[in-house]
């Protein structure tokens, strides 16, 4: 029972997450992992002495179920808000945690969540966005000379919010986008996409999507004889693409998290530690490995409990709180916010990596 | 051959039939006569198991049926022409009358075909057209159909209910002796008609519903002899 | 003349189902359609009603020629009809079915219904008032309430006389309305058909009952195969030969 | 250029032939029973995921198909009598209601059982894609289409030439005339299901290979099935070929030639042409007469 | 008018008093949402339950209804009621356009080419680019205001939906039992024999069609207005079957089924997600799901046309309930 772990008023939170629906991918190991957190909290005492009442609620991947789900959270006494999973889950609730004025930490990567700050004061969120990403890709891209690319991206809001950021930042780069194509979430063959890269002269093609189309793309990429770059986005980093890929993921490069490549990484890493704790613990539970999504979720957890610490059961202070955070060691990286970042990560959070004999191996 | 006890039939809360009994002998032509919702149809319906009885039994060659489904029941050898015709309007002229064997053959043999040769010599009409899509008929050409179907199911009790319906005279009389044929084989017949004097011609012995009950009943010719009957339901040119 | 049809024509593939048919129907008087099964007196009801588009041929009423008119324009050029495969609202009640059938004396079109309240509109109070006396009058007004599928075979057809006359026509084209009747409700319905008659509604009847046709129709159309044979007072086409041998059969003796 | 073309015309093919096989058993349950089964692309998916499941079991791929053909095939019929059966009578929209909870219910089930992972089958043949005129074809599409080949034949023989296809037609035109004539509807209707969960997973296990198998993947597989029989005129078993290849290639060519973004909007428009200028679809269907 | 028949009424206001009591944002929320659904499921219903016509396409006038207000408000900068109106008229039109050829389509090909307008309206919101903000949507919306009265709570949108509801509620009452209503029925019940009354079918349908879109339009405006951010995801193919779902359960060709279809889907909803939690320890969304779909098919078996046809158990004492079971077998 909640109560009795610390013999105080518990503290409420709740967590809106894509449990089941199109981004249920997302939103279980998200919840496996904050069930496993607010356990390990709670038998260690919890919040000074005060246990966490966490409350999960599935949005089915649905923007209404999710204003429905947050008011509900809100209604019952939450401090804050986890989640939601994805983009589109997460911007739905903005409105109802602004107005009730209730901090919100959504694990979902679009940069538009928490932009502009000055219209999202009380929503943060812990993913990488996309131009952290975009960037180690295109440094990779003019160190080896790569000027004509081939973009492709799955059409939804994760594909899209890719194609923006990199359209930002090829600008002035002296990089080329040669070709650009998108493919459903569906779809189970890209073949005339990729034709289309093969005779549109590209020297390494990029693809912005996740399993199972991005490993589809991958083995179309290889039966048709496409031999230059394939270059994916943090969306395939679990093991999952490589086995679906069936080998044909060797050598695709991507940008990701360090929690995949957590025993590569340098000791002197400040993360390394926090990241095999994580998989420790994941595994020893679920066994199973854990990724980046669960990885959002430990990050928000945690960032709300340091902040609850300082801060105690007030909403107000509690935002206040999470605006301070510097130099906080999570999973997906180093956290620094300001008033002005309310994710707080930099290039440093991501490596890039490739995948040899359907291994991550890191290659900088 | 056929025996009712006591039967009730509800259509929702309407009471269709009421506490009827009867009884038809084999190789008997027997006429069902009576006004609009007097009942006939339902009575037809519940023997063919069309409708599910409240009360009272069905029996047929000794052996109980009340209550069976209309799969189950033409398998003992009792066929109904419904009053809706009921035939399958997107199939051809041809798999309809094989149809009405479904239960005899289950497979395209010989014999079958014999068979719809024979009804389509009862009904020349139908004759060049069993190509046609059932449904193109007219309503009469449906009508035999129906009846010609009916027939394909070599029925020991064939159960017309008002055949004549959209007929031509001509074909209303060859229907008649027909039926007249059928009863020398030994086949036993209800006939519900409105065209009394036609039925009457061809009836053994005549019910007389009204209300869901039997109100006379007798053989033809004490029916047409009984005046009252004459004014309810033959009318005018008797 | 109320209707005049000439060299109304049209096919089914290989079939001619109405050939080059012309017979007129003066106001207020009935004619008989008949001939032997599927001589197609049903496609010619469905040409003049507009359900089938006739491949050649004029149909005038009332001069003006209606050839291409939708069937619902139609019917408010004065022509209703009943269907011999029965076509009932047989989710509506007895009533609304008839009221249904009134459809054209009434005006309120959708955005009207939409604001105004019902309870007050003195229109629909008398189309209900006329419906039960029209039900009255063909003796169905007890059933008023049934749906029209719970109605047994031979009332269904009633009511949809009864639907056809509701929106007042000046002709109605009834596809055998006596089926299913025993001869004692043919006699009334006949009655009633002749009474309307004198009301001014002009009718073409088909029906397979020779006593109706000969007590009931002003003139007769005999169709064969498509092609009228004969046209003439009852009397003429009762000693027509070719009807004879056609339709009636030689023993058929007429009352 | 024309290399290029090939290739479009290969994936056309191989997304024709997944889409063939579901439009196939739509048509299939449709012509039989009357009831547009919306839960058969969960059938084809549990059938792949059982497979999986077998798979994993080291059974070699033949006896996994057979055997996660006949399980589905039971589930299609347990669920017959538990459902449909039960609602027999009722209109035809209730049906088609009856069957969207059923594919909710499955889906869950198939969540809760297989979780939200992407699973992968193997391919039936060994090798990788066979190479003709610069272009590459997936073997497994060869596979799929033998399927198709093998079951429309089937269904040929079965509705053109047995006395038993007559019957099942006649059903499905008129119920209490077929009932009349000693036709057994609810033998008929629980067949149609046992049959539409056997080749439902029959279709999961040849596609899974390509497109892999994922709990929810069944939706969009059966709209895109519903589409490709609709193009077909939804009672005509050689339609739903049709459609179904017609879609796929239409799918290939419009994504590699014009826009990956527009290509469902090509198909749409297609289908909308296809419905409001040949209702009856490609190859037409009879219409009858009602008055 | 009898008291009797007008009891839902009353219902419907007593429940516009409830802002008097009650302090529940979340139960303000869930209000609005059953109000705009019953806004649009209630005119699907006049065009399926009456007019006989299914629509698998209906969530597409409710996306266009939404986009119109999101895109004339943060684009063009309407003012926010004008947006509104906006947003009901130009789905009406859109549905003038192409119902014209759409329902001369009968039952499974009407609801197959709805079902391919709504697929295309959904592709259109996804690959509109800079006017709908493809697949991420568009946030920013402004809050619906009325002069200077700003709906900017749950309770103001509550009261403001369901009034809307209530006066929609008021019109259809009239519509159903008026010539227009009947006129409906009969085309459902037999479009030949419909015709020959002189009922100009086509004009009819049309007619049902467009003021169906208006509805599902009007719903879409006021639910972009509501949740201030709009996306393609909520009006997928998915959301039309919810709607038809919605309208079935609830009862065809009644008048309150509507509304009763959309209360009854979105509480069992809401209440699955608190319930089945409390009856499986540890359950997650599977077993909602599971669930759902095995109530839906069993209202289906159990109450095949639809709930509004409950209260006739209430009614009909016992015995005559009984023989009222005592069907055609089969
Ligand atoms: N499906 C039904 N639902 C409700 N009531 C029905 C139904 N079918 C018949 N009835 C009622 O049952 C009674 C008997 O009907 P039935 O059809 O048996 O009469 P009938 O003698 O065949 O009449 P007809 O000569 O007109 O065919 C009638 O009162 C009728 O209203
Ligand atoms: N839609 C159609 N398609 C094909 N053939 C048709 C169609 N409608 C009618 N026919 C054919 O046209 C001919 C005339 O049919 P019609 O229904 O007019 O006959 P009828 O004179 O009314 O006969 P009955 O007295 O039997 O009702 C018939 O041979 C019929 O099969
Ligand atoms: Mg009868
Ligand atoms: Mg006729």
């Amino acid at each position: 029972d909640v109560k009795s772990a610390g013999g105080n008023e518990p503290y409420k939170i709740g967590a809106v997450l894509d449990i089941s629906g199109n981004s249920s991918s997302l939103g279980v190991p998200e919840r496996d992992t904050l069930l496993m957190m607010v356990e390990k909290l709670n038998a260690n005492g919890g919040v000074k002495g005060h246990p966490i009442d966490l409350t999960i609620m599935d949005n089915k991947s649905d923007e209404t179920e999710s204003v429905l789900a947050v008011k509900t959270l809100i209604e019952k006494g939450a401090l804050a808000i986890l989640g939601a999973s994805s983009s589109g889950t997460s911007m739905a609730m903005i409105k109802t945690v602004q107005s009730e004025k209730v901090p919100m930490i959504s694990l979902a990567a679009a940069s538009s969540i928490v932009e502009p700050t000055s219209e999202r004061q009380w929503v943060y969120k812990t993913a990488q966005s996309d131009i952290v990403m975009i960037n180690k890709i295109i440094s990779y891209l003019k160190k080896n000379n790569l000027n004509k690319i081939a973009f492709l991206y799955m059409n939804n809001s994760y594909g899209d919010n890719g194609k923006k950021a990199i359209s930002a930042a090829v600008k002035d780069s002296g990089i080329d986008i040669v070709a650009e194509e998108k493919f459903d979430a569906n779809d189970k063959d890209m073949t005339p996409q990729l034709t289309k890269v093969k005779a549109s002269g590209a020297q390494a093609a990029i693809v912005w999507a996740i399993p199972p189309s991005a490993s589809i793309l991958t083995k179309n990429f290889k039966d048709i004889g496409l031999s230059i770059p394939l270059i994916h986005s943090h969306g395939v980093g679990n093991q999952k693409f490589i086995e679906l890929a069936q080998g044909a993921a060797d050598g695709v490069i991507l940008p990701i998290g360090k929690l995949s490549v957590a025993q590569q990484i340098s000791d002197n890493d400040s993360q390394k530690k926090v990241l095999e704790s994580y998989i420790a613990d994941y595994s020893k539970k679920y066994n199973a490995e854990p990724n980046s999504f669960g990885g959002y979720a430990w990050d928000a957890f945690n960032l709300l409990v340091n902040a609850l610490e300082k801060a105690g059961p007030d909403r107000v202070a509690i935002r206040d709180e999470l605006e301070k955070t510097q130099g906080f060691v999570g999973i997906s990286g180093v956290f620094n916010m300001t008033p002005q970042d309310h994710n707080g990560l930099k290039e440093d959070s991501a490596v890039l990596v490739q995948v040899d004999q359907g291994k991550w191996k890191l290659i900088e | 051959m056929l025996k009712i006890k006591n039967l009730g039939v509800y259509h929702g809360y309407v009471q269709a039939i009421r506490e009827l009994s009867l009884e038809v002998k084999e190789g008997e032509l027997l006429a069902v006569l009576g006004a609009n919702g007097a009942g006939k149809s339902t009575l037809l319906g519940t023997v063919a198991g069309l409708y599910k009885p409240t009360a009272g039994e069905v029996i047929f060659k000794g052996k109980p049926i009340t209550g069976q489904k209309p799969e189950k029941v033409v398998r003992q050898g009792i066929s109904l022409v419904p009053e809706k015709r009921e035939i399958f309007s997107a199939l051809s002229v041809l798999d309809n009358l094989m149809l009405g064997a479904f239960h005899r053959y289950r497979k395209n043999k010989p014999a079958l075909m014999n068979d719809i040769q024979e009804i389509l010599e009862l009904f020349p009409a139908l004759k060049g057209r069993e190509s046609d899509q059932a449904g193109s008929l007219s309503g009469g050409l449906q009508q035999m159909l129906a009846i010609g179907r009916g027939l394909m199911s070599r029925p020991a009790l064939l159960m017309l209910d008002e055949p004549s319906i959209g007929l031509a005279p001509l074909v209303v009389r060859e229907i008649m002796s027909i039926l007249v044929k059928l009863k020398k084989t030994g086949v036993t017949i209800i006939l519900v008609e409105q065209n009394t004097k036609s039925a009457l011609k061809v009836a053994d012995s005549v019910l007389v519903m009204e209300r869901g009950g039997i109100t006379h009943s007798g053989n033809s010719v004490d029916i047409i002899a009984d005046s009252s009957i004459q004014e309810a339901y033959l009318g005018r040119a008797h | 003349m109320l209707l005049e049809l000439s060299g109304v024509t049209k096919h089914f593939g290989g079939i001619a189902a109405v050939k080059d048919i012309g017979f007129s129907v003066a106001e207020g008087s009935i004619v008989a359609l008949i001939g032997p099964n599927g001589a197609g007196k049903t496609t010619l009801f469905n040409i003049i009603t507009g359900t089938l588009p006739p491949e050649k041929g004029s149909i005038v009423i009332k001069g003006r020629d209606i050839v291409g008119l939708k069937p619902f324009e139609i019917a408010s050029a004065g022509i209703t009809r009943t269907f011999q495969n029965l076509q009932l609202f047989s989710n509506m009640t007895v009533l609304e079915n008839v009221m249904a059938g009134a459809h054209l004396r009434s005006k309120k079109g959708f955005i009207r219904s939409f604001f105004t309240f019902p309870g007050n509109c003195r229109e629909e109070r008398k189309i209900r008032e006329e419906s039960l006396t029209l039900l009255e009058d063909i003796g169905l007004v007890e059933t008023a309430g049934l749906f029209a599928s719970e109605l047994p075979f031979g009332k269904q057809r009633l009511l949809e006389i009864a639907r056809a006359l509701a929106s007042h026509p000046a002709l109605v084209l009834l596809d055998e309305p006596a089926a299913g009747l025993n001869p004692a409700e043919t006699e009334i319905l006949t009655g009633y058909l002749k009474e309307l008659k004198t009301k001014g509604t002009a009718m073409i009847l088909i029906e397979h009952d020779m006593q109706t046709v000969m007590e009931a129709a002003d003139r007769i159309v005999v169709l064969n195969f498509g092609q009228m044979i004969a046209e003439g007072t009852p009397a003429e086409i009762q000693a027509n030969t070719e009807v004879i041998k056609a339709y009636l059969g030689e023993d058929e003796k007429i009352a | 250029m024309g290399e290029q073309l090939l290739q479009l015309l290969f994936t056309g093919l191989t997304l024709g032939s997944i889409y063939s096989i579901i439009a196939l058993t739509l048509v299939t349950t449709f012509n039989v029973t009357g009831i547009l089964n919306l839960a058969q692309g969960e059938f084809v998916v549990i059938g792949a995921l059982l497979a999986v499941s077998l798979q994993g079991t080291g059974m070699p791929i033949i006896a996994v198909f057979i055997v996660s053909v006949i399980l589905v095939a039971i589930l299609g019929g347990l669920l017959e009598r538990l459902t449909i059966y039960r609602a027999r009578g009722a209109s035809n929209l209730s049906m088609l209601i009856i069957t969207i909870g059923l594919s909710i219910s499955l889906r869950g089930l198939a969540l809760l059982i297989w979780g939200t992972e992407t699973y992968s089958l193997p391919a039936f043949s060994e090798g990788g894609s066979i190479i003709v005129g610069g272009a590459a074809l997936n073997p497994q599409s060869i596979w799929i289409f033998a399927l198709v080949a093998v079951t429309l034949t089937g269904l040929y023989g079965f509705f053109g030439h047995t006395f038993w296809g007559k019957a099942v037609k006649a059903s499905v035109y008129n119920q209490t005339g077929a009932r009349l004539q000693g036709i057994n509807l609810n033998t008929i209707s629980f067949l149609a299901f046992v049959a539409a969960g056997g080749l439902g997973a029959a279709a999961g296990v040849s596609i899974g290979p390509i497109t892999m198998v994922t709990y929810d993947m069944g939706f969009m597989l059966g709209v895109k099935g519903f589409v490709a029989a609709a193009i077909g005129g939804l009672s005509n078993v050689g339609g739903a070929v049709i459609g179904g290849i017609l879609l796929g290639i239409l799918e290939s060519f419009s994504s590699g030639l014009i826009s990956s973004g527009l290509k469902d909007a090509i198909s749409m428009i297609i289908l909308l042409g296809v419905l409001l200028f040949r209702p009856e679809g490609i190859i037409g269907a009879i219409r009858e007469r009602k008055i | 008018m009898k008291l009797k028949n007008h009891r839902g009424f009353i219902l419907l206001l007593l429940l516009l008093i409830i802002p008097l009591v009650a302090e529940s944002n979340y139960l303000y929320s869930t209000l609005v949402i059953i109000g705009l659904y019953a806004i649009i499921v209630q005119g699907l219903g006049i065009l399926m339950g009456y007019a006989g016509q299914v629509s698998f396409g209906h969530a597409a006038f409710f996306g266009l209804g939404g986009y119109t207000a999101a895109i004339l408000t943060t684009r063009f900068h309407w003012p926010t009621l004008l947006a509104l109106f906006a947003s009901a008229i130009l789905p009406g039109i859109i549905a003038g356009l192409i119902g014209r050829q759409t329902l001369k389509l009968r039952e499974l090909y009407l609801a197959l080419a709805t079902l391919s307008f709504g697929i295309l309206v959904h592709i259109f919101f996804n690959e509109g680019g800079e006017l709908t903000g493809g697949p991420s949507g568009m946030s920013g919306i402004p809050n619906l205001s009325i002069g200077s009265f700003e709906f900017d709570s749950d309770q103001k949108f509550y009261m403001l939906v369901w009034l809307v509801l209530l006066m929609l509620l008021i019109g259809i009452y009239n519509l159903v039992h008026s010539r227009t209503g009947r006129a409906l029925c009969s085309i459902r019940e037999s479009e030949y024999a419909a015709e020959n009354a002189g009922i100009d079918c086509a004009r009819l349908k049309l007619q049902a069609f467009v003021f169906s879109a208006l509805l599902a339009g009007l719903a879409g405006g006021l639910y972009a207005f509501y949740v201030t951010f709009i996306s393609p995801s909520p009006f997928s193919f998915h959301t039309s079957v919810q709607f038809v779902l919605m309208v079935v359960i609830g009862g065809l060709g009644t008048f309150w089924g509507p509304v009763i279809g959309a209360v009854v889907v979105v509480a069992l909803n809401e209440l699955l997600r608190e319930i089945v939690p409390l009856l499986i320890p540890g359950a997650g969304g599977e077993y909602q799901i599971i669930i759902y779909g095995v109530i839906l098919v069993g209202l289906m078996i159990f109450q095949p046309k639809g709930l509004s046809g409950i209260g006739q158990y209430f009614r009909i004492p016992l015995k005559k309930q009984l023989k009222t079971d005592v069907k055609i077998r089969g």
